[in-house]
């Protein structure tokens, strides 16, 4: 399956991109479209993730089609 | 309830004068109102700030904002709420983010604002970028809590 | 720092929009901004109210409001803060008061906001008459507690 | 010693009047000012009082020239 992975903020400078489009086998999770999508860069401490726009742990799960979002922690307000 | 991310500077007073004088404003109704502004200052941890760039993750950040703002409103019984946050390029003195309550006793009005500002701080996704004095620029790195 | 006792009706946020741009306000360094705002409402304990007439203690009010204004800068570290009350003849939708604070950060402007209201609703010497919509009238014997 | 007494909102309403001033003897308290001043009316439950401008309790002492205010619990904001 397929899945479209977005970089915010100072993880979109680590990662040096902004999207990506990773495969990965079906019933994977948030944490392996990390390491599908990071090119074996470890995860930085505190890293957020969100599917489909709302928050998960990396442990969810992902479908087909999903949209994943890593960031590190929010600084609005 | 309406929340708005916004691309250029706003002026929170005058758009709370706007809100309010809108002709389907709950008017006789309401007994409190609690507002808070958020302005970019020209200092933090010691450095004097520039500059600052706001990024956000568009579509989420809105259905987050409109989430805890409908929450607000249940929870608290709210007559209306409103919530304006900027994103893009600020400068010192710019309101960053608006977050105004209104409702019939102020016990309700404080509690709710300062609650949609606690979860719009810890959870909404906005990431701020500082540009120094110096010329350099860094990421903040977490908000401070609230409460 | 100052307070303010009006005879006639105010804009709140207009009053806001003019206080912050004056040349003395301390711009740079406001991180945060909380605002109460009181209205008159159009009832009161299931009645219909036609108009408020608000009496005060002339001295002893201006005298306690800049005591707890005082008291506020000096215990949150405030950079500013502004109280304006009305008295005299209301009609429902006219703002009664507006307590605004002006800090570095959050919790102490939300901290200081509240705890103002709540000094100036339990102790300033103001006193509240309400005409009913059937034409009888009656002194509001108490307020209601904010915490 | 002399005083000037204050009646405020509704407790000037049952007085029938929002000013006084009263004769007491030296070494008076704000409850011996309300005796002079209130015509041998009972004193409502939660009336308060300040002199000088001040909050103070029925026992405080008063002084030749003291300004004495008498009012109901108060309800601004």
């Amino acid at each position: 399956m397929w899945v479209k992975v977005k970089f915010f903020a100072s993880l979109r400078e680590l990662m040096n991109r902004a999207d990506a489009r990773v495969e990965l086998p079906e019933g994977g999770s948030v944490e392996d479209v990390w390491l599908a999508a990071s090119d074996g860069r470890e995860k930085p401490a505190n890293v957020l993730a969100a599917v489909n726009m709302e928050y998960v742990d990396f442990s969810a799960p992902v479908r087909d089609g999903d949209e994943v979002a890593f960031f590190p922690p929010v600084t609005g307000g | 309830m309406p929340v708005e991310v916004l691309e250029s500077p706003f002026n929170p007073w005058q758009r709370l004068q706007d809100y309010e004088t809108r002709p389907e404003a709950p008017h006789g109704r309401i007994g409190a109102t609690a507002v808070f502004v958020g302005t970019m200052r020209d200092f933090n941890l010691d450095d004097g700030v520039a500059a600052m760039t706001l990024e956000h993750y568009p579509g989420m950040t809105e259905g987050y904002l409109e989430r805890i703002s409908a929450e607000a409103d249940a929870r608290w019984g709210l007559l209306d709420s409103l919530i304006l946050h900027r994103v893009g390029r600020l400068a010192p003195q710019d309101p960053i983010v608006l977050v105004a309550v209104w409702s019939s006793h102020r016990r309700e009005a404080f509690e709710a604002c300062r609650w949609l500002m606690e979860e719009l701080k810890s959870k909404a996704p906005f990431w701020k970028r500082e540009t120094l004095t110096d010329g350099s620029a860094r990421w903040v790195e977490e908000n401070t809590r609230g409460y």
